[in-house]
């Protein structure tokens, strides 16, 4: 124990002080913040903002297949998703629903992140941005579908990881989507050499057609 | 750490009138708690702070639940003209409110131990004895369940809402609680 | 002071106001006579619910004699969005994002409590990488915790915001370690049931080793600053002084309890998680005033220190998280649990009844910031506006905690 | 070199040339309150800025940095805010007073400069006793304190007026107990008289009062005394923003406020220039090869140090209580002045008989002894702690 006249205390904070005092002038680890606007600080790869939806290629590649999984996950409840009426094949040759409407109001949204987490396609993302600031807090804060997607590209720029990870999984899933049709083609061939006379050959290839599809479906899901 | 039965049988020889009931949990997460009648609560909690080898002194937690009516239906086997069939009954539960303290020892280091206290009905009998005085754990507590159930704690030296203002008429964590639409925020979220 | 308080309780000193009283136009003056006989006014201030030192929306209605306190009672609920209630509508992966804004300074301890409860409710085990990635992060908040806590308590002292600095630069660095496990510096939302939701990304752990071995250095600054500083000896010894007694009795929790020199670490006693497989000690105060309560979270940050040195170095390979465990639209079996952890602030519950169904039939969480906030009056009475202050900077309330 | 020196005297004389001789002592008082107003008014600018410069290095931070060049326009910037914002006067304020409040604090602060020597023949009006004249107008700041937070009808504004009273009363006795030893030693209230009993040198080194042991004591409790009576941290209770909102302040808003803060910073400007001429040999330099820099540089010089010195007390100490601020001033700060005078008298009577570092000795260890004694009795209460540790 050292000797402590009175006010040693007080002394030993004026040194301290007085050190950081001139230490901020030398020491770059000392001052901590950065001036904003004009000098950014790196992301790291895993910051999450608000939500945004992948397309491949452009708008009408959109990996989402309105299937509300998010919007129903959402703690929030801040994703609005409707349905469009038409079917589209999507990456995997599939028939599948894209949203006529997909919206999220970021206002409500809490930046969780569950609706990238639970989506089974691969199709929303947590973006990056975070000058989000706008003049009305109503209309403007509400992100609809348009605002909301963006590509591939953008998304491995910011994710990168996670999205080789994706796009790996999606190729590899494209892959035996593809060889499974390819043997159900064949199949088709083989088929077709006997064909079944009392069968009229427009419902004939209807069905192997719809049958093709839920064959690919067990494919995805295996 | 003493067994939901011995405890029973402890309090029941050392509190005179005391009543007290196991409630088994259905989940084998945490062992059953006992049910504490509105007469003896009290002194049971005195007896469960005080005695050596319990020495229950720290009550964690305040818990109020709302267990309103339910329909349960039950297929029972009846004779009906002569035959014997399988009829549903529909019953219905009795509505209460309930409310849970967790008990722990800082001497004797052991936990916790639930004890539950129900009230009559939801509406007027909606009362049971204070914990407070036994430990002062539950005065900001028993201030919130009372203020978001509804139950009274009688014997509570300053029974007060909490966290609503005291203006307020209802007590919203019940279960048939209806939220006012604030129209003036509603948002149409699609455009 | 009894006699004076007990006058008020029972109401009759209102009323006696003076209309002569040149403090007739404050509606809160009141008239009484101190043990001295010089009849003077009592008045009644407002502390909050926009205070700079009440840590939020909090409120102290205050009746002082002079500065001193004759009765003070807090108000809650500016804050309250019933959290419990949100619990009810949403599904059980739902709530975890909402328990990260609790105790919106610890949302990683705020995480391991709640998914702790449902693990116990549906039997799940977290795995054992995922263990130690939870001791990790739950010690490294509550480094930051305390390290902002005595900063926010050397402000209220009125040291113009220098402590503070130096602990939110020691934060600034946790959280972006944060930020780079999760993606977020503060609403980590990053445990599962069953594990967590990410993988430590590549040369986390160094980096982490790197903050665990300065921050020793930061804390040595920090006493240096300011642990012998007399004027601190001061204000906080002997001031807010808790008993023991009452402090088991009121339920306080955590370094406050300890403060007053009850040995009660949750760590120890419930060994939730892997915390027996850590060597570490658990420091305790005498006198339960705010130097106490000051000194045993700058002695815990310590403690953590070595808590986080060995887990950093033992944290084993595998998997993060538990495949058997369900996430998303989990129905745990019916029944209840009431499951605690030892949170920065104290004792954090979570109390669930599952009826098997999607969402919780109830869910209740023991607050730590409420229930240390029960016997504020009990340590005020007496003491100076001043103190008041800084007795409530002691007990480290978080006001998204304490009205939910 | 003197003529460097003499620059604003010749300047002033030669601008009073043009002057008719019967309105050359009323010209004389208007330049002399021109020339304080301009150069004070400058450092309350710069020194609030060089505040909020020196506070964030100390926090680490880099301090306002964005209004101008390394964001010295701040205050410039400050003053257009403050001068377009809404004045605000509550309902119920008593509205006379509520004005009156921040003239009443400004106007005399600036009188005490006008008896502080700022360099060689540089005082605006020579005092016989111009320290007394100092301390009289300086007291009327209680005054504007008390006005302040009375009319301000705010239970915060009048607790903060309270205790500013309180404390500026405290702190006024060991203020001026402090300066009585200069007083005796130089014989003289004159400020003129007592910076030109510190202008010689012995062995190269200007005799200051602070190179004696009762001018080093002194000095000290001098300024332990200007930070309370000017309601700096750690004094600053009557504003205490971690209590009391902002005291007597809270209720002011706009131009009014900002001349409460001017007339705080003038306070502080005030007896600061007052410790350096008292103690710090006032515009003396403090080596004999450095008499070549003009007289009101050196001033200058040690006037900003003090400040530094009172900023950085700012960004270091925690704030006292009400009470233990009282209990300071009445049973530490008062008896240490008391037994400073004691020193003092026996500095003086012992100069024929010792020599001077033993004298200088036995003097320091009459004060220390005293300081660490009655320190140790006043914190008996206080033993050092230890704390246990549960495995």
């Amino acid at each position: 124990m050292k000797f402590n006249f009175q006010g040693a205390g007080i002394v030993r904070g004026f040194v301290e002080t007085a050190r950081n005092f001139l230490g901020s002038y030398y020491d770059p680890e000392r001052l901590t913040t950065v001036e904003y606007p004009e000098r950014k600080l790196a992301l790291p790869e895993n910051v999450r903002t608000v939500p945004f939806l992948v397309y491949d290629h452009d708008m009408s590649g959109l990996r989402c297949t309105a299937c509300k999984i998010c919007e129903q996950e959402c703690p929030a409840a801040c994703i609005k998703i409707i349905k469009d009426t038409v079917k589209k094949s999507d990456y995997l040759g599939k028939s599948q629903f894209q949203p006529q409407v997909f919206d999220i109001d970021i206002a409500v949204c809490m930046s969780c992140g569950i609706c990238a987490e639970v989506c089974p396609f691969d199709s929303i993302k947590m973006d990056q941005v975070y000058e989000l600031a706008t003049q009305d807090r109503f209309a403007p804060l509400i992100l609809h579908k348009e605002q909301l997607g963006k590509s591939n590209a953008y998304f491995h720029a910011i994710h990168p990881t996670d999205a080789v990870e994706t796009d790996s999984l999606r190729d590899e899933a494209k892959r035996k989507a593809e060889t499974k049709a390819a043997a159900d083609a064949a199949a088709k061939a083989a088929a077709a050499v006997k064909p079944k006379p009392e069968i009229s050959t427009t419902a004939n290839s209807q069905s192997v057609g719809t049958s093709a599809t839920a064959n690919v479906e067990k494919a995805v899901a295996t | 750490m003493h067994t939901l039965e011995e405890i029973k049988n402890l309090v029941e020889q050392n509190v005179p009138g005391a009543v007290v009931q196991i409630v088994p949990n259905a989940n084998p997460a945490l062992a059953g708690s006992l049910l504490l009648d509105s007469k003896s609560a009290t002194d049971v909690a005195e007896y469960l702070r005080d005695v050596a080898e319990l020495k229950f002194d720290l009550c964690s937690n305040v818990t109020g639940i709302d267990w309103p009516s339910k329909e349960v239906k039950t297929k029972i086997k009846k004779l009906v003209d002569g035959v014997e069939k399988e009829v549903e009954e529909i019953t219905k539960t009795p509505a209460f409110l309930e409310v849970v303290y967790h008990l722990y020892s800082t001497v004797l280091v052991h936990g916790p131990l639930a004890l539950r206290m129900r009230t009559i009905d939801r509406a007027e009998n909606n009362r049971v004895p204070s914990l407070t005085l036994v430990w002062r754990s539950c005065e900001l507590q028993e201030r919130e369940v009372y203020d978001l159930f509804g139950v009274v704690f009688e014997g509570h030296p300053d029974l007060r809402r909490l966290l609503m203002w005291d203006e307020f008429k209802h007590h919203p964590m019940r279960k048939d609680y209806v939220p006012p639409v604030d129209e003036g925020d509603a948002v149409e979220v699609s455009a | 002071m009894s006699t004076l308080r007990k006058e008020i309780s029972n109401g009759s000193f209102c009323g006696g106001i003076d209309v002569d009283s040149p403090l007739r136009h404050f509606s809160g003056a009141t008239r009484t006579t101190n043990t001295n006989g010089f009849a003077h006014d009592l008045l009644e201030i407002s502390m909050g619910p926009h205070h700079p030192s009440t840590h939020g929306v909090f409120r102290m209605d205050v009746i002082v004699d002079g500065e001193e306190i004759v009765q003070l009672k807090p108000v809650f609920g500016y804050l309250h969005r019933n959290h419990e209630k949100l619990a009810e509508k949403n599904s059980y992966l739902g709530i975890i994002p909402y328990t990260d804004r609790l105790d919106y300074i610890c949302s990683m301890t705020n995480n391991w409590a709640y998914v702790l409860a449902v693990e116990k409710l549906s039997g799940f085990q977290a795995t054992e990488r995922a263990e130690y990635i939870r001791v990790i992060v739950s010690e490294l908040t509550r480094l930051f915790n305390h390290a902002c806590l005595v900063g926010f308590l050397l402000q209220d002292m009125g040291a113009l915001g220098t402590p503070l600095m130096y602990a939110f630069r020691e934060r600034e660095k946790i959280l972006d370690l944060f930020e780079s496990l999760t993606g977020s510096r503060m609403m980590c939302n990053y445990m599962r049931f069953g594990g967590v939701r990410c993988d430590l990304p590549e040369g986390w752990l160094d980096e982490a080793k790197k903050v665990v071995s300065d921050y020793p250095g930061f804390i040595d600054q920090f006493e240096a600053l300011i642990t012998g500083n007399e004027i601190l000896l001061a204000r906080s010894q002997g001031v807010g002084v808790l008993s023991r007694e009452l402090a088991i009795s009121a339920g306080v929790t955590g370094p406050m309890l300890r403060a007053s020199g009850v040995n009660y670490d949750i760590r120890k006693t419930d060994k939730y998680g892997i915390y027996s497989r850590f060597n570490f000690r658990v420091p305790l105060g005498d006198h339960g005033d705010v130097f106490d309560r000051y000194m045993i979270r700058v002695l815990e940050m310590r403690e953590s220190l070595k808590i986080l040195e060995q887990a950093l170095n033992q944290i084993p390979a595998g998997p993060i998280i538990d495949p058997k465990a369900k996430n998303r639209g989990l129905r745990p079996k019916a029944g209840e649990v009431y499951s605690r952890i030892e949170s920065p602030k104290g004792e954090l519950g979570f109390h669930i009844i599952s009826d098997g169904s999607a969402s919780p039939y109830r869910l209740h969480i023991r607050p730590p910031s409420l229930i240390n906030l029960t016997i504020l009056e009990d340590m005020c009475l007496g003491q100076t506006i001043a103190d008041a202050v800084i007795i409530l900077g002691s007990v480290d309330i978080v006001l998204g905690e304490v009205d939910r | 070199m003197n003529s460097l020196d003499q620059i604003f005297v010749t300047l002033k004389q030669w601008l009073l040339s043009y002057v008719p001789t019967d309105f050359q002592p009323v010209g004389s008082a208007l330049l002399s309150i021109v020339a304080i107003i301009a150069v004070f008014g400058t450092a309350f600018a710069l020194t609030t800025i060089l505040e909020r410069k020196g506070l964030g290095r100390i926090q680490n931070r880099p301090g306002p940095n964005r209004v101008g060049p390394c964001g010295f326009l701040q205050p410039m910037a400050d003053a257009v805010k403050m001068l377009t914002k809404e004045d605000i006067v509550p309902y119920a304020a008593d509205k006379v007073l509520h004005y009156l409040a921040p003239i009443v604090l400004t106007v005399p602060i600036w009188l005490a400069f006008a008896v502080l020597p700022f360099g060689r023949n540089m005082s605006a009006i020579e005092l016989d006793a111009s320290i007394v004249f100092f301390f009289a107008v300086g007291s009327a700041s209680e005054l504007a304190v008390f006005m302040a937070g009375w009319s301000s009808h705010n239970k915060y504004s009048l607790i903060g007026a309270m205790r500013g009273i309180a404390q500026m009363i405290s702190y006024e006795v060991p203020l001026v107990l402090s300066t009585v030893p200069v007083l005796m030693l130089s014989g003289t209230l004159n400020l003129n008289e007592i910076v030109n009993a510190q202008s010689g040198f012995s062995f190269g080194v200007g005799q200051w009062n602070v190179f004696t042991p009762w001018g080093a004591a002194g000095f000290l409790l001098f300024m332990i005394a200007a930070t309370a009576e000017s309601n700096r941290a750690p004094f600053d209770l009557p504003e205490g923003e971690s209590e009391i909102i902002a005291g007597f302040l809270t209720e002011y808003s706009g131009f009014k406020y900002a001349l409460f803060f001017l007339g705080e910073y003038l306070g502080l400007f005030a007896v600061t220039g007052l410790a350096v001429t008292l103690f710090l040999g006032g515009w003396n330099a403090p080596l004999a090869f450095l008499n070549v820099v003009p007289s009101w540089l050196w001033f200058f010089a040690k006037f900003g140090a003090l400040i530094a010195v009172f900023i950085w007390a700012r960004g270091t100490v925690p704030r006292l209580r009400f009470d233990q601020l009282l209990n300071f001033a009445w049973k530490f700060i008062v008896p240490l002045t008391l037994v400073n005078i004691a020193v003092a008298g026996i500095w003086y009577f012992s100069s024929d008989h010792l020599a001077y570092a033993v004298r200088w000795l036995i003097c320091a260890g009459i004060f220390l002894g005293f300081y660490e004694l009655l320190g140790r009795f006043l914190s008996l209460k206080r033993a050092p702690r230890t704390y246990r540790y549960a495995e």
